[in-house]
């Protein structure tokens, strides 16, 4: 007859506790870590385009503001995208035919849109305004980073709800001055006018900013 | 073995075995050895009879039912029951009460009688536990299929996520969720605990090695040693004097779910201790219901005796006294108080075209339980199963009253709506009463229906009082 | 035990199992007072007498103090500072409403430690023990009162085996311990 | 943009497919058996979808783009802002006559009708059917081709066919061609018309409604001997007679006259009116009359006679007691009293109500004659039933159907299906598949009429040019380009055509003065003039027809919403409760109280009518308030060809109409049939008192606060201070309210509503974020009616936000409940807690299964998905619109104007920030009749009710 278990259980059963244990930890600092990491929000991203169109050529190389393409950013809550029009207004002069702007020709040609990679994009519950946040002195890299460096655009921040609510529980120190609303190399430094300044320079009105109903409608 | 007897005995000679006023708590012949082999046999029966197989068979059938149907609300969404505007409660709440109340039975039986150290309660104590812990299960099932969206559910957690949002804790079904997440977890820590002794006995009485190994591991290696047993009684009797207070909050918080809304029929300071006696009328009717099967089919007569069917049988009579005060205070309130909405509902109530099931709901529960006045009744095994039987179906219709109701007349007329509950609707009822029949039957099928090493104390107490 | 065992170690142990409570505790006693060594007590239900003051409660009630506080502290801190709104126009504090969960996770705090403690003290999970080889032992849960005894020396363990006897042990067989 | 291209190109992939026809027709036999099915109009909106996808991969596709891409235009149109609604001027033409609208568009596509406030007959203000306008325009049946006998011919086919007629008509003079269409006032369609009868005299043309108004016309004829149009002038009406009258419901210019009436009903801003119906069923008009009498058809004769005698002098006719009232108070108020004839009662008799009229002396002051604004047939000899019988006599060779469905609307008795099978040649123009279309010899499918350019005019003849919407998202063919190839093989564009009709007054090129036209959506002082026709002599010796003497007479009404059975498709005017009935998806026959006893009927119990051999069978509903001399059939349901939606919904009682006026023989078959309504009680007596408050003018003016008395304030734990920049809050006058339901459609189109079908509102899970709640009050045979319309009341302390467990729904800090669908999962607690239940529940994925085209939902409003609750917002959208523009441009933010209070005919909505100085809402609120409803719930709403005032010395006036 003898014992039921051998000597050794004793040891097995607290390795068993120990792991026990041990996942139930790391379960919670997974849950509790992991949704934050830039890897979740599939930050870096840079799908393929149709064209490979680099930002860092057209905006730092040729200097060509933001606003020529993307035009209705001070008036609209798209941003807008350029008609393959606005794409051609140069290239019928330039690059006529580089094998590269075939799509953009043929699209001219077929009347047939150009069809982007979305990178930047909050759900469709949420309501964002590109015109105001540029009227308040939110600069583009806010968002979308250092786009004047881009080769290749990718999605630059997070754009979880902890994002947006970072800047609207805090908007003074995020603010740009007007001039480098479109620089999106611009960094905080010695000669940028204090927070409480700018707040007062762009009026940020004083709506709660963290109300639901600012974005969710 | 015990069983093949138990058959026969109700076949043959079931004088011997009716319950008798005057019985002791525990039949004198029996001893500690004689009372572990007869509760320790069942379990280690190799072959079980036909019926256990036979109703095992039909309450899987039932769970097979609950999870189709479960599958379905899944798939199609919550329109497939009858809910609609303004009854937006139906099923799912109505059910989810009467289980949690048919749960608290076990707790109270054996949390505050073993406080108050009565001696009967330790023969009805696991049974009663398991009947809680099943019960519990099937009410958690509910809130979650309750909810619009349940894959969400796990907002209702306090995690920190990307939203920085947190529940709102305002919400008494926030406090609801802890409640029930409370009373979950500690009935069945309490139970398991207070199994571990008798499954250390199960181990060492099993002879198969498999057996051995089996309750072995379940007794996480108790053995009786005196260091052991005197913590063990200091943790039981702190378990037990936490369980106490739990199951009255958790029934008063189940009372504020309603309490806590401004709605018409539910908005009463009278909800809280009112829940509470609900609890306690179902709970033991819900013991007493199944003692009775457990002690013919187990063979247990000599442990569930007269005595216990009697005090039972007095707990029920006193419960249903209170749900019945109860209900008068309701009336009162509402006649007394000033609100024209609420009276025009309460007589919708008890004159509408649902006042069958209101008028039901007094009947089952405050009528019927007072032939436990009469000690014949008490004893009477038949008539035990049915009021225990009406009390259950009566708590049922009760929340029923409470939540479709309610909803049905709101304060404008012209929100006024009707509710019809559809197939899905019963399905998940009557799956859920498989999924609890299909715990009962494998939890005897394995474990000690009887609190074997309390048994031990009644016997040996008993003993020493005779010398 | 097979036969090698038996020769290969000599036995330093017995195990004797009586029918009560009272003999198991008389034999006790002769043994304690014979000093012949390490005694322990295996009982099919609590001990009758009474149990030493455990600091088990004191602990179950600071976990349920330090689960209600921080129950509290979370829901005050995600109203008054995380997230403040406006909800029906009540006060971001509004306390009374934060004791329902408090109370509930106290009780679930102090429910974990006991289980946790007591089965902790009660030795859980300790799976083997050299007592478990002996035959008496097995009885020690069922209807039996067993007493183990790791004898000192051979001397010991014969006067022990006497002191069994007298005592009208059941069985006794020699075990090691 | 994209998927709109999309969408062409699948169709005319389609439209090479020669059995498309045939497919498209399959679609809907399967109707019946999904029809009949629990889970009915769900499966039949996802057949619709089905068809849906026949008609283009686009809308099916929904957001046109694959997932996840941007997709800009290749040529951006000029003036199109990425992401900013445009507004376009267009009109909505009921029965010829037009109200002004402006479309809201998003990057091209329509998404909300608006009312135009400079057209004279919208002032802003739209009819729902207006705003439901929408859905006809994305309607996937639209998505049709030519048939000649049911077989899908080509474009050019039905063209070279047209050319075959065109030669016809020059050989025969026009004679034995007839064209059929219905009212109408396009000066460039009469022009159009005229050409054709110079190039063939023999032509012949007939304007023809199943419900029109000839009886009235005949009546201004036989009184005043020419074609006039009769325009009330209600701002000046002391006293109103109203008999059997539609004048705030249907009439010409019905949202004016709505607008009017309301201006002078609120003691608080204005000198009350009076208001007296006498009718035989109850009509939005006797909803909201001060006195409302109920006279059957015979008695309401008998009172027509002595009225006349009372006011034109003659023999003196008994008339009901009451009567004597009214002519004092008529005769009291000679110049600023009028009374307005419904338009179901014969010529002659409108003829004696204008000789009336013109002896109390109100022409001009409270009414005048204008030159008449609709245009005649080509001859007066010409009806429907003398066409069907010509078409019988074989007399007519080639008949031209256009946007008339007679096959179904004619009456029964005609059977003009039969008639049409005699005729050679037939053509029927139609915007979707109808009877008509699968009966004629060929069928065309007809552009929107926001696909082309038209012109109409309002009932005071103020015209406007309709202007394209969206190029053709079908292939519809223009009415003017069929009947332009009558006259030549390559007709002038529409556009010339209408330039052509305006070209003296805007000039022919594209000028400012046509721009403006289009930009304002009328042009300039084009009403017609006020004519001076004296009073013909002989107009009241007309002898008023003897109304038939059967015990009950069957009366036809049209549907408030389908009408004559055009709008049956139409999901949002299939479920919108009747005002009074409250029943959707179906037109149960009403019954009065007293009747229902003695037939021993119940609601929804099915009767079989019998007339004249014809039967139909059909549930009833009791209609409180109507005369028990009659039972009342509402037209338009029951459409045998019609689509998913609207097939075999309710009943056609067309079918009986046109037979002798023997009393219909009704008999109880004992099946009973479920009615949708929405207010599920039994109708509520003597309780609407405490919800929507009334009381007598005299009441007021003894104690202008006494709506008010009842409430005592309340004390409450929390004081909540608005903490923003505003404080949104809305006042609703239950004086204005004549529950006609244009808010409730134009809350569900701003907001996506969806659509729940029969099913779902038999469930009890209708969506309205905007409810018309309707109270009756008195005894059951003549109850006052009190409409309230109810929406979340925002309330300061909403019971909904504390208990909810995730804070889905909370306060912002300008006071708006607001509801985060994404944060909701659904328990459903809030609904419970709401003490006016104005939360809706997605049981369903309702949003999802409804499959109307993406292109149509406003893209500024979540969609709500299955298993989210959802209410009423204010609008957020256009606050946060304004709010964005506001501290943009730093201008004051523009006043917001709510969907519902935008639409309402009456201006009964009034909504701003409570907070701004001078803020109507505030003085509104603060005035004497202000309430709180359930305000003993101290839930402090922000939204408050002035109570009904009834303009009667005693409250139990009300009641007759």
């Amino acid at each position: 007859m003898g014992s039921v278990f051998r000597p050794a259980a004793n040891l097995w059963a607290s390795l068993a506790l120990l792991l026990l244990s041990l996942t139930l930890v790391a379960f919670s600092l997974l849950v509790w870590f992991w949704p934050h990491g830039d890897a979740a929000r599939g930050v870096n991203w840079a799908p393929a385009q149709p064209v490979p169109f680099s930002h860092q050529h057209h905006v730092s190389g040729l200097g060509i503001d933001c606003r020529y393409c993307h035009t209705a950013v001070e008036v609209s809550t798209n941003a807008g995208m350029p008609p393959t029009y606005t794409c051609m207004s140069c290239h019928s002069q330039i690059w006529t035919n580089a094998a590269l702007l075939e799509p953009v020709r043929n699209s001219l040609k077929d009347d047939r849109p150009l069809a982007w990679r979305r990178i930047t994009d909050v759900p469709d519950f949420v309501y964002f305004d590109h015109s105001i946040h540029i009227a308040k002195g939110v600069g583009c890299s806010s968002c979308h980073g250092d786009v004047a460096d881009m080769a290749l655009t990718y999605k630059a921040k997070s754009l979880t709800m902890q994002f947006c609510l970072d800047c609207h529980r805090d908007p003074g120190p995020r603010l740009q001055p007007k001039d480098k609303i479109y620089d999106t190399r611009w960094r905080r430094d010695a000669t940028t006018p204090a927070p409480d300044v700018l707040l007062a320079q762009y009026g940020v009105p004083e709506r709660n900013l963290t109300d639901c109903s600012i974005c969710h409608r | 073995m015990t069983l093949f007897q138990a058959r026969s005995t109700l076949a043959v000679s079931a004088d011997s075995r009716r319950p008798n006023a005057n019985d002791p708590i525990v039949a004198p012949e029996q001893t500690i050895s004689t009372m572990t082999a007869k509760i320790c046999a069942p379990p280690l029966q190799e072959r079980w009879p036909l019926w256990w197989k036979l109703s095992l068979g039909a309450a899987l059938f039932l769970v097979l039912i609950l999870v189709i149907s479960i599958g379905w609300l899944f798939y199609a969404g919550i329109g497939i029951w009858g809910i609609d505007w303004p009854v937006v409660w139906g099923f799912a709440i109505i059910n989810y009460v009467w289980w949690i109340a048919i749960a608290s039975g076990g707790t109270f039986i054996s949390a505050l009688f073993y406080l108050a150290e009565v001696e009967w309660r330790n023969a009805l104590n696991r049974l009663a536990e398991t009947i809680t812990i099943f019960a519990a299960a099937c009410a958690a099932i509910y809130p979650v299929l309750h909810l619009g969206r349940p894959w969400l559910f796990y907002w209702l957690f306090p995690y920190p996520n990307v939203m920085t949002l947190w529940p709102q804790f305002r919400s008494p079904l926030l406090w609801d969720f802890v409640a029930i997440l409370t009373y979950v977890v500690s009935s069945i820590l309490f139970w398991y605990f207070g199994l571990v002794p008798d499954l250390a006995t199960m181990r060492d009485k099993a002879v198969a090695p498999h057996k051995r190994r089996f309750y072995g591991v379940l007794a996480l290696g108790f053995r009786g040693s005196e260091s052991a047993w005197r913590y063990y009684h200091v943790g039981y009797g702190l378990l037990a004097a936490l369980m106490a207070p739990l199951v009255i909050s958790v029934h008063s918080i189940v009372g504020l779910d309603f309490a806590g809304a401004a709605t018409l029929g539910w908005h009463s300071t009278l909800f809280p201790p009112f829940f509470v006696f609900g609890a306690l009328l179902s709970g033991f009717a819900a013991v007493m219901l199944l003692a009775v099967p457990a002690r013919r089919l187990l063979g247990l007569e000599d442990f569930i005796t007269g005595r216990h069917f009697d005090i039972l049988g007095k707990l029920l009579l006193t419960s249903s006294l209170c749900v019945g005060y109860a209900y008068l205070m309701e009336a009162f309130t509402n006649f007394y108080g000033p609100d024209a909405a609420e009276k025009r509902l309460f007589a919708n109530k008890i004159t509408g075209e649902l006042s069958p099931i209101y008028w039901a709901t007094i009947l089952f529960n405050v009528l019927t339980p007072q032939l436990m006045w009469l000690r014949r009744v008490r004893l009477n095994e038949i008539f035990v199963v049915l009021i225990s039987i009406a009390v259950i179906v009566g708590m049922w219709c009760e929340r029923y009253v409470i939540v479709v109701m309610s909803l049905r007349r709101t304060h404008l007329p012209s929100a006024w709506g009707g509710y019809t509950p559809t197939i899905w609707d019963w399905l998940t009822l009557f799956g859920a009463v498989g999924l609890f029949i299909a715990g009962l039957l494998i939890a005897i099928r394995l474990l000690p229906a009887i609190s074997m090493f309390e048994m031990r104390e009644v016997i040996l107490r008993n003993a020493r009082r005779d010398r | 035990m097979n036969a090698e065992a038996e020769t290969l170690m000599a036995p330093n142990g017995l195990a004797a199992s009586f029918l009560s409570e009272e003999a198991s505790l008389a034999a006790l006693a002769r043994l304690e007072e014979a000093n012949v060594g390490e005694t322990r007590l295996f009982t099919p239900l609590a001990p009758e007498r009474t149990p030493k003051p455990s600091r088990l409660p004191a602990v179950a009630l600071a976990l349920g103090l330090l689960g209600a506080g921080f129950a509290f502290g979370l829901q005050s801190y995600a109203n008054v500072v995380a997230y403040p709104l406006n909800i029906g126009g009540r006060p971001p504090f509004s306390w009374p409403s934060f004791i329902p969960i408090a109370f509930e996770v106290s009780v679930l705090s102090a429910v974990l430690a006991t289980i946790i403690g007591a089965g902790a003290l009660c030795g859980f999970t300790r799976y083997y023990d050299p007592v478990d080889e002996t035959r008496a032992i097995r009885d020690a849960m069922i209807d039996r009162w067993v007493i183990v005894v790791r004898a000192a020396n051979s001397d010991a363990l014969a006067r022990s085996r006497d002191i069994m006897q007298d005592c009208d042990a059941r069985v006794i067989e020699e075990a090691e311990l | 943009m994209s998927s709109v291209n999309a969408q062409w190109r699948s169709l005319e992939e389609l439209m090479q497919d020669p059995d498309f026809v045939s497919r498209v027709e399959q679609e809907f036999p399967m109707l019946g058996a999904a029809l009949s099915a629990p889970r009915d109009r769900r499966q039949a909106l996802t057949l619709m979808a089905a068809s849906l996808a026949l008609a283009g991969a686009g809308l099916s596709g929904c957001d046109g783009a694959p997932e996840g891409h941007l997709i800009p235009a290749v040529r951006m149109p000029s003036g199109v802002v990425p992401g900013m609604p445009d507004y376009y001027s267009s009109a909505h033409v009921e029965g010829g006559y037009a109200a002004g609208t402006v479309v809201k568009h998003f990057m091209g596509r329509p998404i909300k009708v608006e009312g135009n406030p400079f057209h004279p007959a919208s002032l802003g203000a739209t009819s729902p059917i207006a705003q439901a306008e929408l859905l006809d325009f994305y309607d996937p049946r639209r998505a049709w081709g030519m048939t000649q006998a049911n077989l899908p011919r080509s474009r050019s086919a039905l063209e070279q066919a047209l050319g075959e007629q065109r030669d016809k008509l020059a050989a025969t003079g026009g004679a034995g061609f007839v064209i059929l269409t219905g009212a109408s006032t396009s000066p460039t369609l009469a022009a159009q018309f005229d050409a054709l009868r110079k190039s063939y005299p023999q032509i012949r043309w007939l304007h023809w409604e199943a419900v029109g108004r000839e009886n009235a016309e005949k009546g201004v004829a036989l009184a005043y001997g020419g074609r006039f149009e009769l325009k009330p002038l209600l701002q000046d009406a002391d006293v109103i007679l109203a008999i059997d009258s539609d004048l705030l419901s249907a009439a010409p210019g019905h949202l004016r006259l709505a607008r009017e009436f309301a201006a002078r009903r609120n003691p608080t801003r204005a000198k009350m009116n009076r208001l007296y119906a006498i009718e035989a069923t109850p009509s939005l008009t006797g909803a909201v009359a001060d006195e409302r009498f109920i006279a059957g058809p015979r008695e309401t004769r008998r009172i027509l006679l002595a009225l006349a005698a009372a006011l034109l002098g003659g023999a003196p006719v008994e008339g009901p007691p009451w009567l004597d009232r009214i002519v004092s108070d008529l005769r009291a108020n000679r110049g600023r009293a009028f009374i307005h004839l419904g338009p179901d009662h014969a010529p002659q008799a409108h003829a004696l109500v204008l000789a009336m009229n013109e002896a109390l002396g109100g022409r001009q002051a409270v009414y005048t004659l204008l030159d008449a604004v609709t245009h005649a047939s080509s001859d007066d000899s010409l009806s429907l039933a003398s066409l069907v019988t010509d078409m019988r006599a074989g007399q007519v060779s080639s008949l031209l159907i256009i946007d008339s469905n007679p096959v179904y609307a004619a009456p029964g008795a005609l059977n003009f299906a039969e008639a049409l099978g005699r005729v050679e040649f037939s053509l029927c123009l139609s915007a979707t598949p109808n009877e008509t279309t699968a009966a004629a010899l060929w069928a065309a499918p007809m552009i929107h009429p926001w696909e082309g350019w038209s012109d109409a005019r309002a009932f005071d003849g103020t015209a406007s040019v309709m202007q394209p919407q969206a190029l053709p998202l079908y292939q519809g063919v223009e009415p003017y380009h069929v009947l332009g190839l009558l006259l030549r093989p390559d007709p002038p564009p529409a556009l010339d055509l209408v330039r052509q009709t305006w070209n003296d007054r805007l000039g022919g090129a594209v000028g400012d003065a046509w721009i403006d036209a289009l930009a304002q959506g009328v042009i300039p002082n084009s009403a017609s003039p006020v004519s001076n026709r004296p009073l013909r002599d002989d107009a009241a010796r007309a002898a008023l027809p003897e109304p038939s003497s059967a015990a009950t007479i069957l009366l036809f009404r049209p549907d408030p919403y389908l009408l004559d059975g055009r709008y049956a498709d139409n999901p949002w005017l299939q479920e919108l409760p009747r005002p009074l009935s409250k029943i959707s998806w179906g037109n149960p026959l009403l019954i009065s109280p007293r009747r229902a006893r003695e037939l021993s009927l119940a609601n929804g119990d099915v009767v079989r009518i019998t007339l004249d051999g014809a039967h139909v069978t059909t549930p009833i509903v009791i209609t409180p308030g109507q005369s028990d001399d009659c039972v009342v059939a509402l037209l338009g349901f029951g459409r045998r060809h019609a689509g998913p939606v609207g097939r075999n919904i309710g009943v056609d009682f067309f079918e009986l109409m046109g037979r002798s006026c023997a009393a219909p023989d009704i008999q109880k078959t004992g099946a009973t049939e479920e009615l949708a309504g929405t207010q599920h009680h039994a109708a509520m007596f003597d309780e609407s008192g405490v919800y929507a408050r009334s009381g007598a003018l005299s009441q007021f003016l003894a104690d202008p606060g006494f709506v008010r008395r009842s409430d005592e304030p309340q004390p409450s734990f929390y004081e909540w201070k608005p903490e923003g920049p505003a404080a949104w809050g809305m006042s609703i006058d239950l004086n204005a309210c004549i529950g006609c339901g244009a808010c409730v459609v134009a809350c569900q189109a701003e907001n996506n509503i969806p659509v729940v079908g029969k099913a779902e509102v038999l469930r009890e899970r209708e969506m309205y974020w905007l409810r018309i709640d309707r109270y009756y009050d008195g005894p059951p045979e003549s109850p006052k009616v009190n409409f309230q319309p109810v929406l979340c009341m925002h309330c300061e302390e909403a019971p909904c936000e504390p208990v909810c467990p995730v804070g889905a729904t909370m306060h912002d800090a300008e006071g708006l409940n607001v509801m985060v669908y994404n944060r909701c999962i659904g328990t459903r607690f809030c609904s419970n807690n709401c003490p006016y239940k104005v939360r809706r529940f997605n049981y369903f994925d309702f949003a999802g299964e409804e499959r109307r085209a993406i292109e149509s939902r406003n893209p500024e409003v979540t969609v709500r998905a299955r298993g989210v609750m959802e209410k009423c917002t204010f609008c957020l959208q256009r606050i946060a619109a304004a709010r964005i523009v506001a501290d943009r441009d730093g201008e004051t933010a523009s006043a917001v104007v709510t969907a519902c209070e935008a639409a309402c005919p009456t201006q009964a909505f009034t909504f701003g920030d409570l907070a701004a100085k001078g803020s109507e809402v505030a003085a509104r609120r603060a005035g004497p009749l202000s309430y709180a409803l359930l305000a003993d719930q101290n839930t402090k709403p922000r939204v408050t009710y002035e109570a009904h005032i009834f303009n009667v010395d005693k409250p139990e006036e009300t009641q007759k």
